[in-house]
């Protein structure tokens, strides 16, 4: 049986990972014993040992920095911050350290590490536990960016980031660890077992890095998302009852760019969506690139339908969560044109 | 040396884990009264030792003995009583809002209520505390409205940050209590730059930076500790070692230092270690350090020696990493027990007055909870507009924001 | 005799407000007594006193957090970051603290703080001495983004920044210190005092944050840019004898869309110029605003010329920048469509 | 305690600035051969004093003397010697090759040549460095060719890092050199973690971390001394105390901590400090660290005193913010002196042959540097192709790289 949840999923990956090469190490806070404030590394240290999968102290720029020093050893670590809203005390050990290593040493060194990181919101965390960080990635020449939307594609990026020679920013929404979510959060959760995509083969598969996939085949207009909201949109298009086209992602940088204007070429109309704030969020560079490449295919402008440009309110959260209403309204703005 | 031999890797594990028998055996703890109280002015090189033992009034049969024993009279013990008291019933009214759904999360303060408790009495008007999520005793002490906190705990229309705050992320500056972020040990070095200013302008108020065990390994701990060192900032910065950081035990973030006084001494700092669980001791500590800073003579550096007794969060089982039992076993024992004995002891209370107190803050949690859910609870009720949402990000609303609140529909 | 360099003008305009306010003081990493690396501070501690400008240790979340504290209890801290390229240890202190303190408080604590960074490329600085983060702060909800062009400019906007109640980051390019920089790194150097914009005067003004300047009003494209990158396209627009109008941003965020679309509706071709890296750089939020709000208008895609996605290389640095002819081609591209 | 007394902000300033009389009468210097040599298994709280001394051999007349003293043959003394003199010698033609434009930018080592050449012989192949940008000694100990480090100075065609990195910016694997960051304090933490992993595969091989003394305030030290205190990870971790920090004395970093290498106390780290510009003591106190690492007995911090004699870098003129003469009355010494004046004085060596090697490394220096001008320098001659600006910033380029370099035409 082979349905996992997300959770299962990247629990697995790492698993195959550390199973297939002695090098792959896993740590950061709470990630050893406890298994995961998510539990995504429960078990490893008890299969692998103290020494490759451990709890660290509490300061991201050492997990990250010693992270560096062992991959300039040769390992190959994959680390965790316990939610992406955390990040940022690591920041300079990411853009100045990991992204720049190789350039900067001419291969001498790299860093082989995945940075796996919780991210989005969903779950009345309030604005430190629901940020979707990943422009801030997207801008760093030297780092990959992966946002994986089900286990499927979560086990299989997963081990791809971890194989990957460069650092890889590996952004978790943690809204769809249990199980898909459209954005009706008045509804019960629909566990992964019910959805196809929780067929995760075990053992090692690779889905490749720097490839978007349809999820839904469409004429009328392009959806391009990432992670949670593919679900979201997915349900915006069928309650809306419009024939759009929905790209999930899989991975921002390298972005599979001719997948987006293959589809925008054809339907001449495109949203954006994602749930990180609009003013320079990763939908700018979505929409800059589809002008630059789409101009005289577009009926419309692109639209973003993204969070607003605040901070991750707690209490209002599912006013500033970007859910199928906001969606449909731009896909019917788009095609109204 | 053998250069041969190959090396490896040393991961610091706890004592016991679920399923083994608690165990303190390690935790030296010395005899009430032991330690000696030097002078505010003392030079840092002289006090080493005070970070390497426990500094404790009260002993085993409730007597308050030593020289760190003089200081409170009765009514500012049953005060105290009374604040710990309290904030134990409001966490436990809280943990139940939460099961019921009145709140997305809650924090408790179990077992560590002293601390926050005895340390705001310890400061004068004016003074600002820069705190982590588990000092609420603070805002008890200084006589906060409860039913304010639970409109913010609830995030209805009355919460005085307007829902934005994940519940316990309280602020209040006229309470001295600065606004409380998810991004552990900022606030650290933030405190430190407030004691600056108060300096800078020549003022005569101290601020008080807080942080956990655990956290001590983040960065801002350093920034505030070199900042501090270098500008004699008047600040008292507290760690509370309440043994635990969400599942890690406090040896992962001490590693080899023995303690986390002993941090301050690469920066010339005081570093004093105390009961954590020792109302009286806590105080006097307290009041030790305030006056030093007061007295411009710098920042001083106090490990309060505790115990997590509760989950993390609402959001946490501990039974998953750490025996069940270990609560009980803890040595310091519990702070209510104890500041409830040594008033008994020296005659100033008694089971009745403990009993009737009891059901009196009971009450008053009852009451101001009743008041507060008039006013909403997180699914229910009364809550803060959206139009809230926009606000408040800049002074003046920018038109890029205004034209999203407009496009939101507010 | 009111003109100025650059350096000059942003020293004065700390001095006039530590002049009129108590409540601002200035400090960094060497800008105490020696009066900072690039000397924009030179002569303040001697007038203010050592507690009201003072050298800090190197600490760069330090001098942030302690700012902070500074500002909840009153004062208006005015900071350096030695360059832009050292802000990353601040991250944290600067996005989950400073932009959010007030949102979060509800208004009851404050980050009126101003920090200050030399950024940019030109001098042969290399990967670590060359950068233009702005991108990674107009992504934050909270802070204001500020980048000037000249002295005039340079004086009242940091003015307007001291004077702000919100987190303001004052981009400095370093290119343009000691003179206006058109991109022709063979010439010598004009310096300021031969340009109009070094008149800027004695005492208090402000220039006001959001509002952008237009250098050249023309008819044929639109050119958005700022710091060094105005002069850069100033001398492009004529060396290219196009008719283009040039808009000066100054400020980035809140951004003075008004001026952006009335011109590019005018023209219909719209080109953008950064230095920073073309992925989710600023420019990319400019293009989507442009195509979002005049699609209709635009007869070409808008086009971007920046810094390549790569590290600033150190010896590669004139192949890296954007020079004129790079832009020429672009405002070619446009016009030809 | 008066409360009302007002608070003052105290600003650390140097005891002198330019115009004043040098002045190092607060340096205490113990005599040479009086510090304790410890077993390297000793426990660190029984050397805490030796954070608070200075480890010294040469005394004033050239005498190797005390306990750390027994460790160089007068060939590893010529070697050495040798070392510190090339690097002498090449930073002064790198200063002129500067002034000529032939580079943007240079950093000298002036007055610290010792720190780095003897540290480097106390390692062993396949140890790894993770140095700042004045630890250029480490690659002259460990014969990495003159000529390689000059291509990488010009950004010639033959530069290693094919002109992407500022000069001096040096990356060698195979020489157990980590490339260099201009970010401050990053590698301090990097090295811990390279040394953890060397212990989680129970490999042999140790690493050293290298900060300056106004770096010691960056966070990523102090995330370095957390990671290496409780994972007891086998790193020598040197502070480099040259007394200034660009303008800032070294009283901003310290603050009231008294010494640099105080900031183990904190973690539990044996904490030792040495005569900088004393090549033996160096080498000695290098050795006991490195040993104790690679007996697994974990962290070793030492800090260096020594004196940055020359300016910062090429863009710094430090006669703005000291005394002119300053370096001159620096009470340790000339590296290069010393070590002369000490093989003169067991009878190895002669001011004869002291000429005569100083006119070989000159011929030496001018020969790499003739080589590496025919390959050109920043501005004239051979350069990496343009081409290289794109590569490399992935294992494999990615299309809009790609789609990038095809526009810059390469
Ligand atoms: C920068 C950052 N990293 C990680 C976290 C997640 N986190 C929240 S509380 C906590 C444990 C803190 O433990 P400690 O400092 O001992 O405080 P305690 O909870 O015991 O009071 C962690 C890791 C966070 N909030 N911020
Ligand atoms: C993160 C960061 N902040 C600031 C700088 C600018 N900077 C470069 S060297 C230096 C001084 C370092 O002094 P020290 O650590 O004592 O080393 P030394 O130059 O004396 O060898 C500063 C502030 C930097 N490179 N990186
Ligand atoms: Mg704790
Ligand atoms: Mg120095």
């Amino acid at each position: 049986m082979a349905r996992k949840t997300m959770i299962e999923a990247i629990r697995d990956a790492m698993d195959v990972c550390m199973g297939r090469d002695e090098n792959v190490v896993v740590f950061g806070e709470d990630v050893g014993f406890f298994g995961g404030v998510f539990r995504c590394t429960q078990g490893l240290q008890k299969k692998y040992g103290h020494t490759r999968c451990f709890d660290t102290p509490i300061n991201e720029s050492g997990i990250v920095g010693a992270a560096m020093g062992m991959a300039a050893y040769g390992l190959r670590p994959c680390i965790e911050i316990q939610f992406a809203d955390y990040f940022y005390p690591a920041y300079d050990q990411i853009v100045s350290e990991a992204a720049r290593i190789r350039y900067r040493s001419n291969g001498d060194f790299t860093a082989q590490i995945t940075i796996r990181m919780p991210t989005g919101g969903g779950i009345f965390g309030g604005q430190t536990h629901s940020q979707s960080p990943e422009a801030l990635f997207t801008h760093v020449s030297g780092l990959k960016t992966v946002v994986p939307s089900n286990p499927y594609d979560a086990k299989g990026l997963l081990i791809a980031s971890i194989e990957d020679d460069d650092p890889v920013i590996f952004l978790e929404p943690k809204r769809l660890y249990n199980g898909p979510f459209d954005g009706h959060h008045g509804r019960p959760i629909t566990p992964w077992s019910k959805h196809d995509l929780s067929e995760a083969p075990d053992g090692h598969y690779i889905v490749p890095l720097g490839r978007a996939a349809i999820r839904r085949a469409g004429a009328r207009a392009t959806i391009i998302a990432y992670g949670t909201m593919v679900h979201v949109c997915l349900a915006a298009v069928q309650e809306a009852g419009i024939d759009a086209e929905v790209i999930d992602l899989r991975t921002l940088l390298p972005l599979d760019l001719e997948t987006i204007t293959q589809s925008v070429r054809k339907t001449g109309r495109c949203v954006v969506v994602h749930e990180a704030t609009l003013t320079s969020g990763f939908g700018a560079e979505l929409a800059a690139l589809i002008q630059e490449e789409c101009f005289f295919h577009l009926e419309a402008p692109v639209r973003r339908v993204t969070g607003w440009d605040t901070p991750y309110p707690h209490a209002q959260e599912w006013d500033y969560f970007p859910g199928p209403t906001r969606i449909g309204q731009a896909l019917a703005a788009v095609l109204e044109v | 040396m053998d250069k041969k031999k190959s090396l490896s890797l040393h991961v610091p594990e706890p004592a016991v884990r679920p399923g083994d028998t608690p165990d303190f055996s390690n935790v030296t703890i010395p005899k009430a009264g032991s330690v000696r109280r030097p002078p505010v002015d003392v030079a840092p090189e002289e006090v080493r030792d005070l970070a390497f033992s426990i500094i404790r009034v009260l002993n085993r049969q409730g007597e308050a003995v030593g020289p760190w024993s003089d200081l409170l009279s009765p009514d500012e013990l049953r005060t105290g009583l009374r604040h710990i008291m309290t904030l134990r019933a409001f966490d436990a009214r809280m943990m139940i809002a939460h099961r019921q759904g009145k709140t997305s999360f809650y924090m408790q303060n179990l077992g560590e209520e002293a601390i926050a408790c005895a340390f705001q009495k310890a400061l004068s008007p004016g003074d600002m505390n820069f705190p982590t999520y588990r000092q609420t005793g603070l805002l008890i002490a200084s006589d906060y409205p409860l039913v304010d906190m639970m409109n913010q705990i609830f995030s209805n229309e009355r919460d005085p940050l307007k829902g934005r705050q994940l519940p316990v992320m309280y602020s209040s500056r006229s309470h001295g209590f600065f606004s409380i972020s998810g991004n552990l040990a900022t606030q650290f070095v933030q405190a430190v730059g407030w004691a600056m200013a108060s300096a800078i302008k020549n003022d005569t108020k101290i601020a008080a930076a807080w942080i956990g065990d655990g956290s001590t390994a983040e960065s801002d701990f350093h920034a505030g500790l070199v900042f501090a060192s270098t500008y004699k900032a008047p600040v008292v910065l507290n760690i509370v070692n309440n043994q635990w950081a969400i599942s890690t035990f406090q040896g992962i973030a001490r590693g080899g230092g023995g303690t986390f006084a002993a941090r301050g001494h690469g920066f010339g700092i005081p570093s004093l270690r105390v009961d954590g669980n020792d109302y009286l001791a806590v105080r006097a500590v307290a009041k030790w350090a305030i006056d030093r800073a007061r007295a411009n003579l710098g920042p001083t550096l106090i490990e309060y020696v505790t115990y997590r007794a509760g989950a993390h969060s609402t959001s946490d089982d501990p039974t998953a990493y750490r025996p069940k039992a270990e609560s009980d076993s803890w040595p310091l024992g519990d702070p209510v027990i104890r500041l409830k004995t040594h008033l008994i002891t020296i005659g100033e209370w008694s089971k009745e007055r403990h009993k009737q107190a009891e059901a009196e803050i009971a009450d008053t949690v009852v009451a101001a909870q009743k008041e507060a859910e008039k006013h909403g609870t997180l699914h229910t009720g009364g809550h803060p507009s959206v139009r809230n949402m926009f606000e408040g990000v800049y002074a003046e609303m920018p038109p890029h924001l205004r034209r999203q609140r407009q496009q939101a529909g507010y």
